[in-house]
């Protein structure tokens, strides 16, 4: 009886502390979903959070370059609620159901996972909740439903393997014998066949010589490795992420897998500040868009790498980047919202009015919510190669590709675009 | 043919790793009767043990190859430490109830554990590949292995034997048989039970601190290393015959070498082939392919 | 005349060691035998045999004329060949009465002629309903006491007793007995055995017991079965073959001193 | 003899669920959710008491999932009713094919072939990019009758249908223990070699319980899947199995109802360990598990028994 109890008074009592500080700005309450917890906490989940924290209390402190020197949102400070994204969709669902019903939040950023925001983006409409993804790849979001409530601030997984294949094409146009080496799982799938389909058209001589597909988080890629030394390779294209990668790397470079071939990793960048010169040199990365050592020299970027460096003692990573930028997203969307507003509290439907073709600054540049009616975001993305200057990996020859370069036009599907446009 | 050759040495060498994996849970499984799911969680454990032992050893700038004694004690104090806080903490009020209870029990004991280790030991990649390198490289027919690979065959094999030597050869050895076969009946005869259970389960602690101590400087280690160890360890076991140790050797032959095979001649029946085989051993020889027929009588 | 069952020329052999070795036997209707022998002697395997759990090496298994050598042991018992256990194959978690319950239900879901049809009313043989028949059972043996005891808690006696009643749900023709007595204290054989004779009896069904008290199988026997080392030393009355001199050196005697062999 | 309480406590229970979903409308969802699951546990809580432990229940709570996503998905079915029903077919057709094999194992041996099999299932779909791969499919909003179940105000239809459905297996299954057939499952546990020396093939009672067990499975993931509105192959991952194992045995297999209390209880518990401690709801799910196992050896059901006791 006394359990019982407990729920009711917990929750009285925080209504009562809302309504106080309503008085003045109630805050805007997130609720910030990202891996806390199994193998994409290391390597996404975590520096997400970090980039969520950093950028909602330098927001909180009016401490961020402009254009968002403003506190807060429009003045509202910024709560975060977090949650972690490991457990698999149906968890993701009740727990995003708990976050809008039961912890009350604005708006809900987050997600890694595709198969997560499929399942989430027909529940935030359901919901009616303003719902930003900030990292998850697949195209078919907006490109098999449309949603209304539903915003996406990264760029496709499309763009990487597009982009990667035009960037071997600039260093290797030579190169006949192509392999690859992707987790068994949709996302590998998918990078995988983006990437054949765009090299095919790109470099209609190439062969694929090996498709290698182990399973995720299999750690042991003795065979694999045999296999694409076997095949004789020139350039063999690799989405491994997290420990995945890293294991690849640490097995094939002693094997000379990367002196042999050239290795493209899409997302190589995490592993750079971890792995350093253990990436052999020669190897191509990527950081899914104009992250990192890709990102522009712009007033956010340089905020961003200083405060999170001096807050966590490591650069910042593409994850802490696409979250930093989801953030920005809103709170560009909110205050425009805010002023057409006449300077009132914004509702949700104006939020969404605004966000919607907004077009926005981020810590990689200029954000465009040109796809998906206005929803998805296209940015131009780079590649570039691994150098050892004075005991550091560094990234050299880098290429960048406009957004319009390596995103399908507004209406075309991403996979059928990637089969015919780029012929 | 090369690629054949390719086949046979990748094929071993990732037995010889399944070995490692899965002997310490057949072991326990033999002598207790619990299919440990905490084995997973011991041999990250031992990954993250190792890690970090051998990353202060490297870092002091003591001689590199003492990295490998640093491998070898931080599955030992992993195995010494966790084994018996599990087996006279916790499972030890457990003997006698299902083997089903004592199967989720050890698996509350792997939720616990994979917290456990990223609070101490947080959500970012541990790298001691140094280890990995050090023992230089083979270079045969066009494929380049490092020495490490075979080092792993080689340690393998003798914790093969030297396990057959403890069980067959000596005193308590027999006496651990006479456990398995009846507890009841060795216990009225004087043996200590306790201990044997207790010395089976640390020992068994220890392989698996060891699995994952011999594979960290070949990997990143991460959270969730120790997930897809246990069911791919299960499946070696099951395979072999639960509880034997030749049929772990060949559930573990079995399993590296189809899929090698698999990787080399059709990578897209790689993700198919452990359970492919598992289904098919149960289905013809449901006791796997080492276990005795079972008597019943009436 | 046809037999109501009849073994011919059964072989079995364990390894090294002969559990049958060319058994024939015939069952008339209404007999009452004694199996005796020492352990080892391939009484249990002969029971074993005509109920199906063993298939013969060699030879042949007839039931009224039938050949039922390949049958299972559920087929066994839905033609009337019933069994009890040396040691009492009981449910143990269940109570006494659903030990029953499931023993008639059973025979009472045997009793449908297809799937489709419900199931009759009556337990076939025992013309009640289930409830009711598992209580006539239950006072049949007088276990009224025991009826919501757990059976993995009760005295052995009981568990014979219980045991040796779910035998006889199926309304069997004939009824193979492995060791009635066993486990109980010699005062207590007489007072079991008079309790199962009796209410066997009141099945027409025969009998086929295996026993090691002498004093039992002369009281209660008609005919009696001397077995040793898998084969039949002696069949006939009581009196001529407990005072035939190779059963008491072999079988009676080896009673004093149990030869050490594993297999049952 | 006593009388039998159980249905009419069923049938009480399910006027409290209907009463309590109308006042807590936030708890809707996971309640839907605990029943889905709940119908699986359900399934497994027969083969406990048959003495057998399916690790694989996975594979047809997925099978079922899928057979109605895709009917819904590219056939544009919505009908709910429609769906469960091709569910269960399917999930029950499976089952009866493999049954065949696994009818035929015991122990720890039926619990590792039944875990086999799922994650077969398991890499046949991540296989298969026209269902989506890992990333699975998403289910249109169900309906029933043409009415729809599921809108932004409310879940409550859903709710309802998911309740009913909840209670009448429940009672199907009470009645079904009262079967000469529902009787032999702790008769084969405790001892096969009677029920066959009673003139009872246990097989074939092995292989019918593994079916119900398997379109329990089934409907249950179908409704699942409406529920979530996405279905992956993670609905056939051995830690998907192993999770209904553990909630079936954490329930008790007293009563028919435990099953959906169990399913509740866990889904609570969890909900609370992600909110209160996103970065450590494993230790804190072991550790509930834990104490369970160690203080209620019967289950979560047997803390209702002492109360009524």
């Amino acid at each position: 009886m006394s359990k019982k109890l407990i729920v009711p008074v917990a929750l009285s009592l925080a209504a009562i502390a809302a309504s106080a500080q309503a008085q003045e700005a109630p805050p805007f309450k997130i609720g910030v979903v990202t891996f806390l917890s199994g193998a994409p906490a290391g390597p996404f989940g975590v520096p997400a959070r970090n980039g969520a924290e950093l950028v909602a209390e330098a927001l909180n402190d009016g401490a961020m370059p402009a254009p968002y020197a403003t506190k807060g949102f429009g003045g509202r400070p910024i709560e975060l609620v977090f949650i972690d994204e490991a457990g698999g969709t149906t968890k993701q669902v009740s727990e995003y159901r708990n976050l809008v019903q039961r912890q009350n939040v604005d708006a809900v950023v987050g997600y890694i996972s595709s198969g997560d925001c499929l399942a989430i983006a027909p529940v935030a409409e359901e919901m009616r909740k303003l719902t930003v993804f900030f990292d998850c790849g697949t195209p078919r979001i907006f490109e098999d439903a449309s949603y209304k409530y539903v915003f996406r601030t990264g760029a496709t997984g499309t763009m990487d393997s597009v982009a990667a294949a035009m960037y071997v094409k600039e260093i290797k146009p030579n190169a006949t014998k192509i392999a690859g080496i992707n987790q068994n799982y949709a996302w590998g799938h998918d990078s995988w066949n983006d990437f054949e389909a765009a090299i095919k058209a790109l470099m209609p001589s190439v062969q694929i010589v090996t498709s290698q597909m182990p399973k995720f988080l299999a750690g042991q890629y003795g065979a694999e490795i045999s296999a694409l030394l076997t095949s004789g390779a020139e350039v063999v294209h690799s989405s491994f992420w997290g420990g995945d990668m890293e294991a690849l790397v640490l097995q094939g470079a002693p094997r000379g897998l990367f002196s042999k071939s050239t290795v493209v990793l899409t997302t190589g960048e995490t592993a750079l500040p971890k792995l350093n010169t253990r990436v052999p040199e020669g190897t191509v990365i990527g950081a899914r868009g104009p992250y990192g050592p890709f990102a522009p020299d712009n007033a956010i970027n340089q905020w961003l790498v200083k405060s999170y460096e001096d807050r966590y003692n490591v650069r910042p990573t593409y994850p802490a980047y696409k979250m930093t930028q989801a953030i920005l997203g809103i709170k560009a969307a909110y205050e425009k919202a805010q002023a057409a507003n006449g300077g009132k509290t914004p509702n949700q439907d104006q939020i969404i009015a605004s966000f919607e073709h907004l077009e926005f600054e981020g810590p990689g540049g200029t954000v465009r919510m040109a796809l998906g009616k206005g929803h998805q975001a296209v940015l131009g993305t780079a590649y570039g190669t691994v150098k050892h200057e004075n005991g550091q990996a560094v990234v050299t020859n880098v290429r960048y590709y406009p957004a319009e370069k390596v995103n399908p036009p507004e209406g075309v599907k991403s996979e059928d675009w990637v089969k015919t446009a780029l012929k | 043919m090369s690629a054949l050759l390719a086949v046979v040495v990748d094929g071993v060498i990732y037995a010889s790793w399944l070995f490692m994996i899965a002997v310490g849970l057949t072991l326990i499984y033999g002598v207790m009767k619990i299919l440990n799911i905490a084995h997973g969680s011991l041999y990250a454990l031992g990954a993250y043990g190792a890690a970090s032992l051998a990353g202060y050893w490297l870092s002091q700038g003591y001689a590199p190859f003492g990295s490998y004694a640093a491998l070898l004690a931080a599955a030992a104090l992993v195995g010494l430490i966790i084994g018996p806080l599990i087996e006279r903490g916790l499972l030890r009020f457990m003997y006698g109830r299902d083997e089903i209870i004592l199967l989720l029990v050890t698996y509350a004991v792997f939720l616990i554990l994979e917290d456990a280790i990223k609070l101490i030991w947080g959500v970012d990649p541990y790298i001691i590949s140094e280890p990995y390198g050090l023992l230089g490289i083979v270079e045969f027919a066009n494929l380049v292995y490092p020495t490490y690979s075979f080092m792993l065959i080689v340690v393998s094999l003798a914790v093969g034997v030297l396990l057959a030597w403890v069980l067959h050869r000596t005193r308590h050895g027999k006496l651990l048989a006479a456990v398995i076969h009846d507890r009841e009946v060795s216990q009225a005869m004087g043996v200590n039970v306790r201990r044997y259970y207790l010395a089976t389960f640390t020992a068994g602690a220890i392989l698996a601190a060891l699995g994952g101590a011999l594979t960290a400087p070949t990997v990143s280690v991460v959270p969730g290393m120790g997930v897809e160890v246990i069911v791919l360890a299960f499946a070696v076991v099951v395979i072999g015959g639960l509880g034997s140790l030749p049929g772990a050797a060949l559930g573990a032959l079995i399993v590296g070498l189809l899929r090698a095979a698999a990787v080399h001649y059709a990578p897209a029946l790689e993700l198919f082939s452990i359970y492919l085989v598992m289904a098919l051993v149960l289905a013809f020889r449901p006791q796997g392919l080492f276990a005795g027929e079972q008597v019943r009588t009436i | 005349m046809s037999h109501l069952l009849e073994a011919r020329n059964l072989d079995k052999r364990f390894g090294a060691v002969t559990a049958a070795a060319d058994i024939s036997v015939t069952v008339a209707p209404d007999s009452v035998i004694g199996l005796i022998g020492t352990n080892g002697a391939g009484k249990t395997t002969f029971v074993n045999m005509v109920t199906g759990y063993l298939k013969p090496d060699k030879g042949r298994i007839y039931f009224e004329g039938r050949d039922i050598t390949a049958l299972h042991p559920r087929q066994v018992t839905r033609l009337g060949i019933c069994r009890s256990f040396q040691i009492p194959q009981l449910y143990n978690s269940l109570s006494a009465y659903d030990n029953l319950i499931v023993a008639l239900g059973i025979v009472l879901r045997n009793a449908k002629p297809a799937p489709w049809a419900r199931a009759p009313r009556l337990v076939p043989g025992h013309d009640l309903p289930l409830a009711d028949a598992a209580e006539a059972l239950l006072e049949r043996f007088d276990l009224g006491e025991f009826r919501d005891k757990p059976a993995g808690v009760l005295p052995e006696g009981v568990r014979k007793l219980l045991d040796i009643a779910m035998a006889l749900a199926n309304k069997p023709r004939v009824l193979l007995l492995d060791e009635p007595t066993s486990g109980v204290s010699s005062e207590e054989k007489f007072a079991i055995m008079d309790r199962v004779m009796s209410a066997v009896r009141a099945e027409g069904a025969a009998v086929l017991f295996v026993e090691h008290d002498m004093d039992i199988v002369a009281r209660y026997a008609g005919r009696v079965l001397a077995f040793y080392e898998g084969r039949i030393l002696a069949d006939g009355a009581p009196d001529v073959v407990l005072a035939d001199p190779q059963v008491r050196e072999y079988v009676i005697g080896g009673q004093a001193e149990p030869k050490e062999v594993s297999h049952a | 003899m006593k009388k039998d309480r159980t249905p009419s406590l069923l049938l009480a229970a399910l006027v409290a669920l209907l009463i309590l979903g109308l006042v807590l409308p936030e708890w809707r969802f996971l309640g839907t959710l605990a029943i889905g699951k709940g119908l699986t546990v359900l399934g497994l809580l027969l083969l406990l008491r048959t003495g057998l432990v399916s690790f694989g229940q996975g594979l047809y709570y997925c099978l079922g999932a899928y057979a109605a996503g895709t009917l819904g998905q590219f056939w544009g079915t919505t009908d709910a009713l429609l769906l469960l029903v091709v569910a269960g077919l399917a999930a029950g057709l499976a089952a009866a094919i493999l049954g065949i094999l696994l009818a035929a194992y015991r122990g720890i041996f039926f619990s590792m072939l039944s875990l086999a099999l799922s994650m077969i299932l398991y890499g046949l779909l991540v296989k298969s990019a026209a269902l989506g791969s890992t990333d699975g499919f998403n289910l249109p909003a169900p309906t029933l009758f043409g009415l729809p179940l599921v809108s932004h105000d409310s879940r409550y239809p859903l709710f309802v249908l998911a309740c009913v459905l909840g209670v009448a297996a429940a009672l199907a299954m009470h009645y079904y223990f009262r079967t000469p057939l529902g009787r032999l499952s702790p008769a084969i546990r405790d001892n096969e070699i009677r029920v066959e020396y009673l003139g009872a093939s246990v097989r074939a009672a092995v292989h019918v319980k593994y079916v119900i067990a398997g379109i329990l499975a089934g409907v249950g993931g179908a409704l699942t899947g409406m529920t979530v509105g996405h279905i992956d192959p993670e609905m056939a991952y051995w830690t998907t199995s192993g999770e209904f194992v553990f909630v079936a045995i954490l329930s008790g297999t007293g009563s028919v109802a435990a099953p959906f209390l169990g399913s509740f209880i866990f889904e609570l518990v969890r909900t609370f360990a992600y909110e209160y401690s996103p970065n450590s709801w494993q230790l804190a799910l072991g550790t509930a598990m834990l104490l369970i196992i160690v203080f209620l050896p019967a289950g979560l059901w047997s803390l209702v028994q002492r109360r009524r006791a």
